[in-house]
């Protein structure tokens, strides 16, 4: 591992990742050559262990470079691999070693086309067949889908009556076999980031391979996903800040640098503020998380202020940069489309909120109907002065 | 120049333009000479002043108990886009945000339901005085925003009075509560509809504490406390079990387009102390002025008032000549004035620096009040879901 | 002219205009047919002279059908027009009658490469020849530059040490020439807008076509182009809420369609305020506007809160959409992009709030040198609690 | 549980962390059972409590005056990071920002340039009887941001006294003031460098007006007045025309950390109350809690108070073992804090709603108190260029 977790050919080529919306395979062995993929595992599973303040810094790092290449990889070696080893056991290590040696690359198949986090309007199954399981179904808007080796499939299990087992399991899906068809959905940001869907057909799981799981407890393996977006979210953040400076620095106007207009430099301290805060907050997650406690509440903390600090930080420095900054190659418009990318993705932001309230003490969310302005007068509109109904 | 752009004055073509700028000019006359000097003292001693109401209401003079009532009953018979603009005159003559809210209570929120919803006999017994200020009418800001929150006023039948009413409850945050000679009550049937009422002080068994409260000492605040009140039918306003199509909506609207419109003369005034800051302040050896960051806080001051203006003047003319009242334009207005009076109110103090040792402290009674403007009129909670009902449909898909 | 303001071919055709990147042929002759470019001119120009609100109206539609074409259009038909009807004179009508017919299309060609808002930075220059002028220079990010007939130019007057007038000029150039070499930059949003550089070599002015004018009295013919930005961006908000309230209604998450939902409520209507603010301030400095007065501050006003305004609604909008709001080719991924070049377009909105501060009596903007922390004691770290100096 | 993951506590391993764990839990207990029940009335009656002060600063109870003065002076000898976590504590247990400010004026920015650059003979004399509370320390909070505002004391040589110093001028906003056996002072020589002093109140010359401020009421706030003082060179704190880099980046730095810390407990304090009001207060018929904007509000009130504890304690822990205090760190925390200190407040105020009767109002004193927090420390017109200058460097490029 490069101490310094930097990705300098990774860096040099994330324009034209962006840009042709594919990763390069230079960047897959710069990759494998770091150490990067082995950062969060254990030796034992073929990891390196390394600390959570390394941790961090590298996919910092990492995401810096090219938040693409840095979503694709980090889903694979990070997320789908910790739920692999948290939900899995021994027999699963076979499936774990070669995502980190950077052989393989896996998918964390969640999403299906009807809805995004609501797991209710799922609909993928699996089955039991004479030999293993076989699965059916069709998952939408995933990291990695167009070319995984492997998808980590969240899916219903088709269950005889007398089994009282949970609804769910995790599949662990060899994604090269014949029941298995991809394609890609052309995305705002983070283009070198493979995304898209997976459809299912009869697809065939050994039985090893499909792990029953209530959905609740999913939430805990997620949580690295959140960790993943969000340090994302910061590397973009930092990377735009990183820009605007050098930019107010040597831009010139109405006779002098940007640097010197208190208006910009009130937005540079802005976004320096923001982002060490998300970072701070990071850090803390992190370590708790990787000296065993959850920290999902500090973590969906984390996800919900820096996907949004990354927008207000890229926005202002769009504006910093003025119509350079919109410019398509242009550095900063790129890093503008990626951080909408970390809001909406690993999970959605208003869902986080509600569960830090439920753990706040307000109980679980309780949702009725929008029919709450019915028995009230706020329904209507007024009479006017002289009583003339109008509505 | 603070406000470039007023936002345009009443139509010249129409016939009481004159008069209604004639108003508004001696309004911000008196409330200079009158209500200014003292504000600050009166905010401090948490004091209402008779001689400054009497003189405010005077007809002969701006005439501000009475400018929604029609000329026919005493009344200066303004628009409701005039009135706005008077109210607006008011704030920032007097700024004193607790006087605005005392008289918009009266003016408007008290007012307009007996004209639109009262029958004659109402009408000819109430606005004439309520007119000349001799009667001053109140209500609970806790019922201006229909049922979002719980009743607590019940109504049943009067059990020897055939068409009377018994009413039992409290109803506190009543504007004006102590000075008011009657209230406009809204009361809940066991069948959960409502009524509203028209309530003289004198009722037996009527109660009126009055209250402190932090927010807008310069208006006086009651606790009302109907304690098996008997009302006879002549109480009624409107429609038995008909508040929630007439009174409610109407409530509800006034509250949120009138008790707004002082706020913007509030701002104004800021603006004013802001920029008056700004030019006598250094930082770094500098005017404040110099600075970009205060210049550009003063244009978003100077920007985020018109915005305001324009959206509380177009909710307001709804309500004039042909104009359909609307709901939610009267909640997007209020919304939207929360807001900038709250981002006015910050930017404002940040100009003016801490603990001024001189002036009225307006920036720091501003910034207490809009916090309770901002709880007032339902809030977000309620005013959000109104607009978006507008958009959305209310009811189940 | 459709008294429905309406453009259904050109709303069909918009998501292929922005993927292509160029604005189809029958959009022109929809704008012809329509009457569109005729609004805003007395019937003596070829106009119809339309009222305020009608123009308004016909603005906000137009951008709604198709953002990248109502640039192309109104740059050429309201702020190139009334530049030249505002600065020329009757020998100038030739020139804006093809421009209200739809058979030329003209730019405004103010920004060069080295900057954006500020004239001091500005190298092209107009020298006299024998034989009317030429002008010299680069222009760049200018909407209609790859394609325009026509560029009013600002520019340098190389003058005479006796010539006392002004320093610059409006200069209307012909762009069918051969000193004119143009270029396209790729950008962002409003990709179906031509947007690019326009390169004048000894390029031939007629000496009528030359307009000295002090660089002050530009910001007057300016202002049309705050107004047409800032319609741009009420009518991307509007279009970015009116698809999220159609999504609300539509998707069902968590057993309930969004709209059910307190916090998508809430977000809509945060947007439904803010655009009916914008737009009643558009309404009111048009009217201002056409009825002959400058209303240079209220539209200032309008472009800072609209043009920012559209970027938080078209967010939302994406937040609201969720994944979906990000692939490409769904409609607010393209509001989204659009959003973000108001801001910067037409005129840096930091510069707008300058010249509002100065009309409230602030006098003009004086700049220093960033050295105020230089005297302070603000530029030091401190010592430690032990009095050991870390600096 | 407010805030499910409470900034780490000081170190186990640190030689002091039972002994600072115990000052918290007494600082806890004492401020529920002493200063919480009076506040409000404190509060409204703009007073200062001499024996709730002796309490808290009894160094057999919470020790609040010695914190940072080292054991062998008598004090509690804790690190920056631990004292930041008591002033917390007594922020959350006082409900009293002002409380907060007053003890963090003595305890940190009044003791610390003691410690850190006086001569060994000013510290023995100043900080045992600082931290025993005997003396009480106090400055102007205007002096704290070095000289971005004017300087408003003036340093000529004394004419019969070599070394000494004829000081002149006035300093506001004096918190602490009329209780202070003691003033930190910076006053400007005439060539525009300054000086710092300890000056003692039995002064010649020197007067204390008690003066009145509308925010933090239970602070005692003063105007310092210096009528031609003649001090001894042994006022004199650290180097003569030294402060620009000795006492001024020190007292901006622990104003922007320290004063901050008691908010981080008032952010806690105001999360307590808002979820209390989101269970029982109901809207449209259910309760608050059900809401979705409620749910947000609460999620979002929790996630800034981490936010802020995370950013406050980085730039205190560069003041302990081998950090390096960083001015732009310490400008951040500030910065932050106080955003989140106003969205905090505000959200929790809409979700309390208007003028709850009950209760001690710390929503509405916090709103006042929280536009004071955030005017001093120079506001976000010395913080954003000290935090830029750390990015663009902040001479002449």
């Amino acid at each position: 591992m490069n101490t310094h977790h930097t990705f300098p050919g990774i860096a040099a080529r994330a324009a034209r990742t962006d840009a042709t919306g594919s990763i390069p395979p230079e960047n897959w062995q710069d990759l494998k050559d770091s150490g990067y993929l082995r950062l969060f595992h254990p030796p034992h599973l073929g990891g390196t262990g390394a600390d959570a303040a390394t941790q961090v810094q590298a996919m910092e790092a990492l995401a810096r470079a090219c938040s693409g290449t840095y979503w694709s990889a980090t889903v694979s070696a990070l997320l789908c691999a910790k739920l692999i080893s948290t939900y899995g056991d021994e027999r699963h290590h076979r499936l774990i070693r070669p995502l980190l040696t950077g052989d393989r690359l896996a998918a964390f198949a969640i999403v299906e086309p009807a809805a995004g986090s609501d797991p209710a309007t799922y609909r993928t199954t699996v089955r039991p067949t004479g030999n293993g399981y076989t699965v059916n179904g069709e998952k939408s808007r995933i990291t990695n889908a167009p070319n995984a080796d492997l998808a980590v499939t969240l899916a219903r299990r088709d269950k005889p009556a007398d089994d009282t087992g949970p609804d769910w399991c995790l599949a662990f899906v060899d994604l090269n076999q014949p029941g298995v068809r991809r394609y890609d959905i052309p995305h705002m940001g983070l283009r070198g980031m493979p995304w898209g869907g997976i459809v299912y057909t009869d697809a065939h799981i050994d039985e090893s391979d499909v792990i029953p799981l209530p959905f609740t407890e999913l939430a805990e393996g997620m949580t690295w996903g959140w960790l993943l977006v969000s340090i994302a979210a910061v590397a973009t953040a930092e990377s735009a800040l990183t820009a605007s400076v050098r930019h107010a620095r040597r831009r010139i106007s109405f006779g002098r640098p940007l640097a010197h207009m208190e208006g910009v430099q009130a937005q540079l301290a802005d976004s320096r503020t923001h982002i060490d805060a998300a970072r701070l907050l990071a850090h803390r997650g992190a370590a708790e998380r990787v000296a065993g406690a959850s920290a999902r509440d500090l973590i969906g903390m984390l996800k919900i202020y820096a996907t949004e600090m990354s927008v207000q930080v890229t926005a202002r420095a769009v504006q910093i940069h003025g119509a350079t900054g919109v410019t398509q190659g242009h550095e900063v418009e790129r890093h503008y489309r990626d951080a909408q990318m970390n809001v909406i993705g690993a999970f959605a932001t208003n869902r986080l909120r509600e569960q830090i309230a439920e753990h706040l003490g307000l109980g679980p969310a309780v949702y009725r109907p929008f029919d709450w302005l019915t028995p009230t007068g706020l329904t209507h509109d007024p009479v006017s002065l002289d009583g003339l109904t109008t509505g | 120049m603070v406000f470039p752009h007023h936002p345009a004055r009443p139509d010249g073509a129409s016939p009481s333009a004159k008069a209604a700028q004639e108003l508004a000019d001696r309004t911000q006359e008196l409330t200079h000479r009158l209500a200014r000097p003292t504000t600050a003292d009166r905010d401090r001693r948490r004091q209402w002043d008779d001689t400054l109401l009497t003189a405010l209401c005077d007809p002969t003079g701006p005439h501000l108990a009475g400018l929604l009532v029609p000329q026919s009953l005493g009344g200066a018979g303004l628009t409701a886009t005039q009135t706005c603009h008077i109210l607006d005159t008011l704030g920032e003559g007097s700024r004193d945000p607790g006087l605005g809210l005392a008289l918009t209570v009266h003016t408007a929120l008290a007012t307009v339901p007996l004209r639109a919803l009262g029958t004659t006999a109402q009408r000819e017994r109430y606005l004439p005085r309520m007119a000349s200020g001799e009667w001053l009418g109140a209500l609970s800001l806790r019922q201006t925003q229909s049922t979002a929150s719980p009743p607590t006023i019940t109504a049943r039948p009067a059990p020897e009075r055939p068409g009377g009413w018994i009413l039992h409850g409290r109803a506190d945050l009543v504007a004006l509560g102590p000075q008011a000679h009657h209230f406009l009550v809204i009361a809940e049937h066991d069948d959960t509809t409502r009524t509203a009422f028209v309530i003289d002080r004198d009722t037996p068994r009527l109660h009126v504490h009055s209250t402190d409260q932090a927010a807008m000492p310069t208006c006086p605040w009651a606790t009302l406390q109907l304690d098996d009140c008997l009302v006879l039918p002549d109480a009624v306003l409107g429609t038995v079990r008909g508040a929630a199509t007439e009174t409610e909506p109407l409530l509800a609207t006034l509250d949120w387009i009138f008790t707004s419109a002082p706020w913007l003369g509030i701002m104004r005034a800021l603006t004013h102390d802001a920029l008056a800051a700004a030019g006598t302040r250094t930082l770094f050896g500098t005017p404040l002025a110099h600075g970009q960051s205060t210049r550009f806080a003063l244009a978003d001051i100077a920007t985020r008032g018109e915005l305001a203006a324009g959206l509380l003047h177009h909710a307001a003319a709804q309500f004039d000549a042909d104009g359909r009242p609307s709901r939610r334009d009267a909640a997007a207005a209020r919304l939207f004035t929360v807001t900038a009076a709250r981002a006015v109110t910050q930017d404002a103090a940040r100009l003016i620096g801490p603990a001024a040792a001189d002036g009225d402290h307006l920036v720091e009674r501003a910034h207490r009040d809009a916090l309770f403007f901002a709880s007032t009129g339902g809030g977000t909670d309620v005013l959000h879901p109104v607009i978006a009902a507008s958009l959305l449909g209310s009811g189940r898909p």
